[in-house]
């Protein structure tokens, strides 16, 4: 297999941090049924840190491995650190994705982007139009 | 790992027996088949008999086969070179949704060059329906091209009935029979076609070599211009090796042809079917229930994506299609599951899983077995889970 | 009975290296390069892996490289597709006399689309005169396409100064170079040019597949349209096989030249032009006597007719050609004969000889030894023996 | 070799009746050298009956095989029977030959023919347009 990374099809093939945080103090969803790329990212925070990131995805390969790759990426950061994480940070940490996949399908750090807006929306730290689809095109 | 190859729509193993005849027209008869000399003249020969063999297979003449590189080629030179042989009489074109891009292509481009194209849409099988197609025609149409079977969802189109209107009107007609040539039977003469498109890594031939019958008389120019190889028809120098893989291609799928080889291919097919519709819960199969190609299962598996089910099944050996295949790189769904009515998020949940003449009743049992737990393993991951709840909002 | 083959222009033996190559590329690795499982992805692998050889023996990127089915239809696309992407810019294309029916008949089917194309004269060698050239231009050329070396006589034309002009003018410059490519060594960046057809087949590698150099951002149509392989610009499953095999040809064909190959070959030439002048009177060289390729000797043969030069010369083992590949079944005598200037009648009685990478001094000699016998004994035939006489009456 | 039948590689590998006839009774000329065929056929005829035919031929290799098998059909025949070899019954005689020399190369009748027309004329039995190009196109 040549179509993706090694890391990639690691993520694809054991993904981690899969479900639903039942309780979670913030949820962001990403995509849409054109591209066929929906995510849904929850988070736990705890003392200003994210302390749990699970992640739902309708997707395909890439998709789903940088969902998985940004639960791994975004647990024990504070939440101005998780702001930081980029798509293109998360394809980087994933050795790359073929170039039809990067704007597509490349949406996870995205959606934890919007489940960090959702938690300070929650929590009266309204930081609205932040760094709102800074990545994406 | 064993390895399991459902992807025969897409390409297929060239035959060893294929490959055994090609083998010494590389490095020991190797002569240009245009040289009058011993080493073309015997490279020559063997051309012809292959051309003889293809043209057995469809019961055409020798002389109205023509040798191209693949089944695109034939589908541009046959749909092109019509256009710009017969524009003088008039420049409308019929086709329909569902075509391979091969065709869908050539059309776009020869709007370009001030063509018109009426591209007709199809019903939830995938049916053209022959009596809309004859509304379309006007004094302006010069050709007609219609698929013999789709090669997604694996619907056989109603060929002699369009071919009886396009005869009627006196309007010439091509059919793409790149899915059908070599796995089921077929008579140019009774088809009623005048052009037909071939592929020879469609039916166990070598890829790189395909071929269009043309029907003696039909007004046509060439698309690759130069020598005067192929009667004039196209020019290059023959790809030697390829052609006599071709040929050989032909007289082997006959034979299997004659022993019944479709019948035993349909029995997994719908085992296949079967199988899946029972087992998986929320699938649609796609296409027609029997006017179908004997190797063709396609469904779309709600709440989860192609892409994600294919890799898993490579993981478990499984090779396997989710749109066709030249376009299985992109994000779109396809064109030809939305042409039959399926929503954007359903159409990016299909699967095409299409058999040959190596697969065994083993093989079958064995996807029936996996298949439903790599889908239930994705339904997991995804927030769709039971119901597309959540995705209306959008 | 010994076979010496000196046909290398019209065809060459595929190398038994490059054979292997290929081999499992047929029934073991036979995946669609355009699927996402395991079977496809290995396969496209192997095709990246010879389009950067492929790119490397001329000089180029890997993306610059689109695989075609042979050097007629790279001419047929670069030619057709600037011209089609282009005419809003201007309708005019520059070409020459002497070049190959596939630049030659792409040239008059657009004239039937509505182009201008100037046909430019040659010298008595074969050459094209830059200047000359220069001055045809005018406001609405978009293309110029000139052969690196002719096929026949084996003129190398000067492509450098042209190609100055060309991008002084900003005009696409097309170049085919099938007799080159391998032969001597090239370098796109060098030469200045925009295009460049070759073809597997001219150099060891296996028929049916050949390459145009396209070089980014060079505005063009494709010829075949279809799915999206090759970035969109030649649609068609790739002939797998024959791509490795063209890749391994490529890299043989640097190492061969790394290695001084063709001044070997350049050697066997000059020892038969000379031994054929010296042995047979009445004869001319035809092309250039030093801007010639290696294996190019083109002689004609005053009183005789070329077939049946050939015919005797096979019959003793050895396979040559008269006039170009293609058209030797023809009557009409080389256009590009007529075009150096010859009369039809010694025009008609043409020998080439091309040479390759088997040949040997010993066949050379065998040659020498058998070619003025075979003259002798044809003249003996002829009407007109020692002189041309009778004729002028006709 | 397929472009040729056996027997016209016969006739082209040992042409029969190579060469001129000094004191000829009839000489006849075809071709033209924009087909690259010329063909010379000479006659020697004693009492009605054609003794000896030979030829000169610049052509390929039909225009010397059929210049071959047509001296070799004639020889014995009276002048009435040499007319009615036609370039059709040469090629027959041949086992055929390739379509693209059908028309250009298959002259060989039409030379005789000429030479028969040229002795008549020499010796006054003129019949003059008799069977003259019956077969060309
Ligand atoms: C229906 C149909 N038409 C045309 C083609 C094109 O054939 P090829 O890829 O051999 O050019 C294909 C397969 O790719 C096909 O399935
Ligand atoms: C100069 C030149 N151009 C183009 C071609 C066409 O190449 P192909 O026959 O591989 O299509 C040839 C050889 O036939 C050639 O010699």
């Amino acid at each position: 297999m040549t179509l993706y990374s090694e890391k990639v099809m690691e993520h694809f093939r054991n993904p981690h941090n899969v479900g639903k945080i039942e309780e979670a103090d913030g949820v962001g969803e990403v995509g849409n049924p054109v591209c066929g790329d929906i995510m849904k990212i929850y988070i736990k925070v705890k003392d200003g840190i994210i302390d749990d990131c699970k992640f739902e995805t309708f997707g395909c390969g890439a998709a789903i491995a940088t969902s998985s790759m940004v639960t791994e990426m975004v647990k024990g950061k504070t939440i101005e650190e998780a702001l930081k994480i980029t798509n293109q940070a998360v394809a980087e940490a994933l050795g790359g994705l073929p170039p039809i996949k990067m704007h597509c399908s490349n949406l996870a750090a995205d959606g934890l982007l919007k489940a960090i807006e959702d938690y300070q929306q929650k929590t009266g730290k309204i930081k609205k139009e932040s760094k709102k689809k800074k990545e994406r095109k | 790992m064993q390895r399991i190859y459902l992807d025969h729509a897409a390409t297929t193993a060239t035959d060893p027996m294929v490959v055994k005849e090609m083998e010494i027209y590389f490095s020991q008869k190797y002569g240009n088949p245009n040289s009058i000399h011993s080493f073309g003249q015997e490279t020559r020969q063997a051309i012809e008999e292959a051309r003889k063999k293809v043209a057995h297979l469809i019961g055409a003449e020798p002389s109205e086969i023509i040798f191209t590189s693949g089944g695109t080629e034939a589908d541009n030179h046959a749909i092109k070179g019509v256009a710009w042989a017969n524009q003088k009489k008039g420049k409308h074109i019929i086709t329909s949704q569902i075509e391979h891009h091969a065709v869908l292509h050539s059309c776009r481009f020869l709007e370009k060059q001030g063509f018109k194209v009426t591209y007709l849409p199809v019903d939830k099988y995938g049916l053209i329906d022959p009596e809309e197609l004859e509304k379309t025609i006007n004094d302006q149409t010069i050709l007609i091209t219609i698929m013999h079977a789709n090669n997604e969802i694996g619907t056989i189109e109603p060929i002699k009935e369009i071919s009886e209107i396009a005869r009627r009107r006196g309007i010439y007609f091509h059919i793409d029979a790149v899915q059908t040539v070599g796995h089921i039977p077929i008579k140019v003469k009774e088809l009623g076609v005048d052009m037909l498109s071939m592929s020879g890594h469609k039916f166990y031939g070598p890829k790189g070599v395909g071929a269009l019958y043309l029907k003696k008389g039909v007004k046509i120019f060439p698309l690759i211009d130069g020598g005067g190889q192929e009667k004039n028809r196209r020019a290059s120098t023959e790809n030697v090796p390829g052609i006599i893989g071709m040929g050989k291609a032909a007289e082997l799928a006959e034979e299997r042809l004659k022993q019944g080889e479709e019948d035993r291919i349909a029995i997994m097919r719908d085992k296949l079917i079967k199988g899946i519709s029972e087992r998986v819960e929320n699938v649609h199969l796609n296409g027609h229930p029997t006017k179908r190609l004997p190797g063709n299962v396609n469904f779309c598996f709600e709440f989860v994506e192609g892409e994600s089910i294919l890799l898993n099944l490579d993981m478990e050996g499984i090779a396997a299609s989710s749109g066709s295949a030249c376009t299985s790189g992109s994000l779109e769904p396809s064109y030809v599951l939305l042409a039959i009515g399926l929503p954007h998020e359903i159409a990016h949940g299909s699967l095409r899983l299409s058999l040959g003449k190596e697969n065994t009743e083993d093989e079958v049992d064995y996807v029936l077995e996996v298949l439903p737990q790599i889908i239930k393993k994705l339904r997991e991951l995804s927030p769709f889970k039971g119901n597309w709840k959540g995705l209306e909002s959008r």
